[in-house]
């Protein structure tokens, strides 16, 4: 392995601000409307680590799906049900909860940092078949393609049982948040739950 | 011991016997509820089926033979060395045909007044479990069947009992469950321990019992394991207050059931999965469970006779009888283990019937408080009558089947656990007083305003009492019949007993006729022989 | 050639972010935000998919990436539907309001 | 003829089945009819085996005859089987007949009752258990006719069962005779567990040829000691059977003086080469016990004024005198005078129960007096009982009690003494009875018109058709119920002629009949008294028998017909020693607190115990669940504490740094 260059250590840690930013900033902003444009700059900070990592489909989906389409939810979530009011940070009413709290958070960097830096030498470099990086293969959609091959080979049944779990999601939300008929005619109503249920 | 397939004719019998009902209640749970008279007709049918098959396994029945017969065998889960093994023997024999011919006449005789339905698919249900764990000779087979059998009973008490039925049903279950847990530790134990004298796993009751070899300490915290969760079902004195209860709160057929078939699980269990199965461990410990058997035959009799709701008073008669039982199930004797097998099947007949009656008294008088009953054998002499032949019975005055069982097994129980069974016959003499006492305060004296329209017996309910009658009758004067095919079981498990033990069964000191014996004979002749 | 930076850095960053989200979800009582904290721990983890895949040259750490983004958004989906309807009958209900699980 | 024994138990079977089904429609009296038929017809058949037996050679008169094996387990085969020997065909012989004259008597007696049909019914089953305690081939099938006479006395004694007395002395009486059953049961167990048999004839085989041991032989004569003493009611058992006098009159006649009450003394017959190869002490004990309650019986009825208790404390008192006999070895004696016995109490019963009929149900003495003017038949006949039992030659009490004294004063002089002293006080109770009930002044007439007329017309059970009962009298019984007491009388009478003494010249032939007839049964066990003081003074021991008997009932004479001595009549005898008192006190008070006691034990020890232990598991879950806070930051905290403690086990512990 090559060392880094300069340009990849002013990459890495750049996004790497970008990332603990946004999230000191999603848990420390009393504006739920904050927090979210905060989570957009720690998404798009992990982009910018996929692409240094030659991830380059990856990217792409966290930019659209993650920083476009879930943070958009998010947003529009805040706006139709109007809790971008803020919120006092101050108190917590559940006693030792941020101790707890700390502890927990201090405890797991900790440990798992202190392994990750015992274990740095112990992990063998590329024992796999490899990953297609378009500089070297010249093919321009070599991650792509790889991934496709992998997702559609190996895990294609995974991959067909995930459009069955979005579906369900989908329908799932669309009952859950659907308004049903309060009173009236109640025979109505009633099948109309039972079949539902 | 093994034989073929299904046994001497082709047809599966027992499989039938288990599944036949369990095809009815599934039946009688699809029917729709427009139609509240097909239920009825579809219970019947599985009920009467099961009754006809169960007589005739009674008629082809080899009597000579000591082994299991009609044995059905197939593997299921082949990994673990479980089947599904089935297979009748003396022991087990009229406990089968006990329940074949007891649940038709109870669920045709006994109206459970509301969700027809749902209790009749229980009550199919409870006879299929109970008819699984009598025919079961495999140790899993046996215990799902065992476990089944609370569910459907559960619901019965809970959902056609009396006033404190959910209560009782809770305690009735979580009670019987307890010691259920004990045996399950103790089965996979079993046949992980089992294993290593078998060379292979296997759940099969008859490989373990005959091929392992358990060491003494090993045997007997098995057979403790096994023992609680019987000792729980049958019940044994100080694990028995689940019963009263569970008998008082339960619907009459539910009684009827549970006295009758339902409490022979954990005898039955003692001496199939207790005795078969850990010889050593139980002929070592058979003092304390002849203690807690005689115990349990004065106790339960002394507080029956305190009792002030008739049902409870019956339910606590059948604490003491279930002691004889126990008592002739741990003396060892020919004469005391058929007795006991036989008992299982008189107790289950008499105290039966004997819930049939109070269950009548309380469709009558909406009352089971003796206090509140008198003077009825005044205005219902016939009822009377009938409650009457069924008390002697229980009583046990020979002639009547409630005797033949008491007397083999005190008889029995004399030759190796004397003082014992001195005590225990003392308890014949409770039984009189108690149901005699119960007996003068509500038939005896000049009825009330209450009791003086007591309707007399009705012809659907003297055709419900008369085969419990007829068998009560029959067993006390020609038990034979039943006495030649239990014999030869109850000899190969003694043998099999004598075998693992240095346990010897005691014969007569003097055999008369033979004068080649010494004359003088031995001067103590036994006093302290056999004696503990 | 991939990655000149060490993989072991991904990592720790990624326990970073893991840690932030967790604490983020312990402390803060408004469900949007609770959910942008798991969203943080989802990411944390899929830093650590990424990086390891990198090092160990497996294809399928990428993939099982590709995985945990169709089950967040679900998630998402799901989970901000049920917000949705509670707090449609609860205005202003905090994480703290929906304690109905007391024993 | 012998083979047909089981007929005997099959006609009073038959005609219980009978009645069973149609007894109802047949209705009075041809229920009763019946029922009379079928005991009169086992007569019959016993009568043409005992023919038979007769005709044949001593040693070949026994035959028995199975029906069926019974309860055959293992080693122990118990057959239904009947044995037809001397012994159980004489008991056949007056249990059916004496059985089937007071049938006849309960057909007059019981006209009327609404349960008229039921009660024969009762009666028959009655003679059929009786049949087979006596037929009985070993001691299961005794104790199958043990127990069914035991349980037709339930039904008897509480024949009239809505009246509380007669339910609790039914109840009584079984519950009593069962802590003798229990004797029986456990003698039965020995036995079996000693000679691998419950068979007479292998128990007395083994006892003959010396191979049972004294220590068992003993212990089973003690526990069917026990057992007899519940049925033939001795002390410390006899508590029931004064209570059983609640039963109808023909019920104690039958079952409570002349049959099933001596069925104890039956059993100790049957056995006794097992009571001859006992240690020394276990006769006497019997004979104690005997002539304890003998006397004990004979002062209480000295003072009872109800006319069935006299009658029943002297039953009580004369089976005492058959105990007595028992256990010094004079079962012949036994046997006698339980037959002598059986005639006479049953007539004398049987006349108290036409007194009690013509007096319209009053059985109190004091309200009797002069009746033999109004009926006479009864009056001869109950004369004839009284000098039979008092023990006046020539009537049939006098021979039999004569040998019991013999016996007993070969054995010992203090039982004797016992033995006489309750002679003369028999004489004495028994002439005391019969002046208070037919001689002496009238004590009915002023009663009648006040009080007694209209509680006689509210009715007790057995309703007869009266007249009109304006004006009270005391009336004959019909013929129906005098024809029997004539009968019983003649036995009663003569009834000594079955064992004649060789005394005063009674011609050679006819001596000891009895003896000779049973002399197979009891050879073993009947003891030898040749040679003895008292053997060879026997007619001294007669002359005092007869002074005995004389003086008691002269005393009696002189206290309650002349007045000139002042009747005593301490309480004490009138209320039994309070013996029964204190066994119903106890069993009242402190038995039954602790029953109470043990309910209660397991109501709240045994049950609390378990319910305690729900409660337990109840609370610990309500303060788990209370750690529940409902806040899911806390449970993610929990969680996050347990990921970081997981953490720290494998990185730090498990060391994978």
């Amino acid at each position: 392995m090559s060392d880094a260059t300069f340009l990849e250590y002013v990459v890495f840690f750049s996004a790497a601000l970008m990332i603990l930013g946004g999230a000191i900033g999603v848990i420390t902003l009393k504006n739920p409307v904050h927090a979210a444009l905060g989570l957009v700059l720690t998404l798009f900070g992990v982009a910018v680590q996929f692409v240094a990592q030659q991830a380059h489909f990856l990217a792409a989906v966290q930019v659209i799906v993650y920083a476009g389409a879930i943070v958009v939810l998010f947003l529009f979530v805040i706006m139709l049900l109007g809790v971008d009011e803020a919120m006092d940070l101050s108190i917590e009413p559940i006693p030792i909860q941020r101790p707890l709290a700390a502890v927990m958070a201090v405890g797991i960097v900790g440990l798992v940092g202190a392994a990750v830096v015992r274990a740095r030498d112990a992990l063998d470099i590329n024992p796999g078949t490899g990953i297609d990086v378009a500089q070297e293969t010249g093919n321009n959609d070599a991650n792509i393609q790889q991934l496709a091959a992998n997702l559609y080979g190996d895990h294609v049944l995974a991959f067909q049982l995930t459009s069955v779990l979005l579906i369900v999601a989908v329908a799932g939300t669309v009952l859950l948040t659907r308004k049903w008929p309060r009173s009236g005619d109640d025979a109505r109503d009633a099948e109309h739950e039972s079949s539902d249920v | 011991m093994l034989a073929a397939d299904t046994g001497p004719i082709g047809f599966p019998i027992l499989t039938a016997l288990v599944l036949v009902p369990i095809v009815g209640a599934l039946l009688v749970a699809l029917t729709p509820k427009s139609r509240p008279e097909i239920p009825k007709a579809i219970a019947l049918m599985a009920s009467v089926g099961t009754a006809a098959m169960s007589i005739w396994l009674l008629a082809s029945f080899d009597t000579g033979d000591a082994g299991f017969q009609f044995v059905s065998k197939h593997t299921w889960i082949e990994a673990w060395g479980i089947s599904w093994h089935l297979g009748v023997d003396g022991i087990s024999l009229f406990l089968v045909a006990l329940t074949g011919i007891l649940f038709p006449i109870v669920i045709a005789g006994i109206d459970p007044h509301h969700d027809e339905k749902p209790y009749l698919a229980w009550m199919l249900m409870l006879q299929a479990g109970v008819m699984g764990s009598f025919l079961s000779l495999d140790l899993f087979v046996f215990f799902i069947f065992f476990e089944i059998v609370l569910v459907p009973m559960y619901f019965l008490i809970g959902g056609w009992g009396y006033e404190n039925r959910v209560y009782a049903a809770t305690k009735f279950f979580l009670y019987t469950m307890l010691g259920s847990a004990f045996m399950l530790v103790g089965l996979v134990a079993t046949v992980w321990i089992a294993s290593d004298d078998l060379g292979k796993v296997t759940f099969d009751l008859v490989e373990i019992a005959e091929g392992a070899d358990f060491a003494a300490s090993t045997g007997r915290w098995l057979f403790f394991a096994f023992a609680i969760a019987f000792a729980v079902k049958v019940p044994i004195f100080p694990l028995h207050t689940w019963l009263p209860d569970a008998h008082t709160q339960a619907p009459t057929a539910g009684s009827v059931v549970l006295a009758g078939v339902m409490l022979k699980l954990g005898t039955y269990g003692l001496l199939r999965f207790g005795l078969y199965l850990f010889p050593e461990a139980s002929y070592w410990s058979r003092s304390l469970w002849l203690t807690l058997a005689v115990i349990g035959i004065i106790y339960g009799a002394i507080a029956a006779t305190m009792q002030k709701d008739l049902k409870r008073l019956i339910a606590y008669s059948s604490v003491a009888h279930l002691g004889f039982i126990v008592l002739g199930t741990f003396a060892f004797t020919t004469q005391s283990m058929s007795g006991s097998v036989i008992q299982m099947v008189n107790h289950g007949v008499s105290t039966g019937a004997l819930f049939l009656f109070v269950g009548w008294i309380y469709e009558r008088r909406k009352t089971r408080q003796i206090s509140e009953l008198n003077g009825i054998q005044k205005v219902a002499p016939i009822f009377a009558a009938g409650f009457m032949v069924v008390m002697l019975s229980s009583i046990g005055v020979p002639g009547l089947n409630g005797f033949v069982g008491e007397f083999l097994i005190l008889t029995g129980s004399f030759l190796t656990a004397r003082w014992w069974t001195v005590v225990a016959a003392a308890g014949v003499i409770l039984a009189a007083l108690y149901l005699l006492w119960a007996y003068q305060r509500v038939f005896h004296g000049e009825p009330d305003d209450d009791n003086k329209n007591f309707p007399e017996l009705r012809w659907k309910e003297g055709l419900t009492l008369l085969p419990f009658l007829g068998l009560i009758v029959f067993m006390g004067v020609y038990p034979k019949p039943v006495l030649d095919r239990i014999e030869p079981s109850i000899d190969v498990l003694i043998t099999h007993v004598e075998e693992h033990t240095d346990y010897v069964e005691p014969e007569p000191t003097i055999v008369v006729g033979d004068h080649s014996d010494d004359e003088s004979g031995d001067d103590e002749h036994g006093d302290d022989e056999e004696g503990e | 050639m991939i990655a000149a930076i060490e993989p072991s850095w991904y990592l720790l960053l990624a326990a970073l972010l893991f840690g932030i989200g967790a604490f983020g979800l312990l402390v803060r009582r408004n469900p949007l935000v609770m959910f942008m904290c798991i969203e943080l721990m989802l990411n944390a983890a899929n830093l650590t998919f990424v990086a390891l895949a990198t090092q160990l040259g497996d294809i399928n750490g990428q993939t099982a990436v590709f995985f945990v983004m169709v089950v967040a958004a679900a998630e998402v989906v799901v989970g901000l539907g049920i917000l949705v309807s509670i707090l449609r009958r609860r205005p202003g209900a905090t994480a703290d309001d929906l304690a109905e699980l007391k024993g | 003829m012998a083979d047909l024994v089981w007929l005997i138990p099959a006609f009073p079977l038959a005609g219980f089945l009978t009645i069973l089904f149609v007894g109802r429609r047949l209705g009075d009296p041809k229920a009763g009819y019946l029922a009379t038929a079928a005991v009169f017809a086992s007569f019959l058949v016993g009568a043409s085996i005992y023919i038979d037996l007769l005709g044949r050679p001593e040693e070949e008169r026994e035959t028995v005859v199975t029906l069926f094996s019974w309860v055959p387990v293992g080693t122990l085969q118990i057959d239904l089987a009947f044995l037809a020997d001397p012994l159980s065909i004489l008991m056949v012989l007056f249990v059916t007949f004496i059985g089937g004259l007071i049938h006849l008597f309960a057909v007059g007696y019981m006209h009327g009752d609404p349960k008229f049909s039921k009660f024969f019914l009762y009666l028959n089953l009655f003679v059929f258990s009786m049949t087979l305690l006596v037929l009985g081939e070993n001691l299961l099938v005794t104790f199958l006719g043990w127990e069914g006479v035991g349980t037709c006395s339930y039904l008897l004694i509480a024949f009239w069962h809505t009246r509380e007395s007669a339910a609790t002395a039914g109840k009584k009486a079984f519950v009593t005779n069962r802590v003798g059953d229990w004797g029986v049961m456990l003698a039965m167990f020995l036995s079996f567990q000693a000679v691998g048999s419950m068979s007479y004839s292998v128990l007395n085989e083994s006892a003959e040829t010396g191979m049972l041991a004294a220590s068992t032989a003993s212990a089973i004569t003690i526990l069917l000691l026990v057992g007899a003493a519940g049925k033939s009611a001795q002390l410390p058992l006899y508590i029931w059977l004064p209570d059983a006098m609640e039963g109808p009159t023909p019920v104690s006649a039958l079952i409570h003086a002349a049959t099933m009450v001596t069925g104890g003394v039956f059993l100790l017959t049957r056995i006794n080469p097992v009571i001859a190869a006992s240690y020394d002490w276990v006769p006497t004990t019997i004979a104690w016990v005997g002539a304890i309650t003998a006397l004990f019986a004979a002062t209480i009825a000295l003072a009872q004024n109800d006319i069935k208790k006299v009658l029943a404390y002297s039953t009580v008192s004369q089976i005492g005198y058959m105990v007595l006999a028992i256990g010094t070895g004079a079962y012949v004696a036994a046997i006698f005078h339980m037959v002598t016995h059986a005639a006479f109490k049953a007539l004398l019963f049987l006349g108290a129960g036409s007194v009690i009929h013509g007096m319209h149900e009053e059985q109190d003495m004091r309200k009797m007096g002069a009746l033999r003017a109004f009926m006479p038949i009864t009056a001869a006949t109950f004369i004839v009982g009284w000098l039979a039992i008092a023990g006046v030659p020539p009537f049939s009490g006098f021979f039999s009690k004569d040998e019991i004294l013999l016996f007993a004063l070969a054995d010992s002089v203090p039982l004797y003494v016992v033995g006489i002293i309750t002679a003369v006080l028999t004489a004495f109770y028994m002439t005391r009875q019969v002046i208070m009930v037919f001689f002496g002044k009238a004590q009915w007439t002023s009663l009648a018109n006040e009080e007694e007329a209209p509680e006689v017309a509210e009715g007790e059970p057995p309703v007869e058709t009266h007249d009109a009962h304006g004006e009270f009298k005391p009336h004959e019984s019909p013929p129906i119920m005098w024809i029997p007491l004539v009968v019983l009388a003649g036995l009663a009478a003569i009834g000594g002629i079955i064992n004649l003494p060789s005394l005063f010249g009674i011609p050679e032939g006819g001596t000891y009949r009895l003896e000779e007839w049973l002399h197979p049964v009891v050879e073993f066990g009947e003891a030898e008294i040749s040679g003895t003081w008292a053997y060879d003074n026997k007619y001294l021991l007669v002359a005092f028998a007869v002074a005995a008997a004389l003086g008691g009932i002269a005393l009696g004479w002189a206290v309650y017909l002349k007045k000139r001595l002042k009747p005593w009549e301490p309480t004490l005898f009138a209320k039994g020693w309070y013996y029964d008192q204190a066994i119903t006190w106890f069993m009242g008070n402190p038995g039954r607190k602790g029953f109470d006691d043990v309910a209660d034990f397991d109501q709240h020890v045994v049950d609390g115990a378990v319910n305690g232990v729900a409660l337990a598991v109840k609370e610990t879950a309500t303060q788990a669940s209370e750690r529940q806070s409902g806040y899911v930051r806390r449970y993610a905290g929990v969680i996050g504490i347990g990921v970081v403690l997981l953490l720290g086990w494998f990185v730090v512990i498990r060391g994978i740094l």
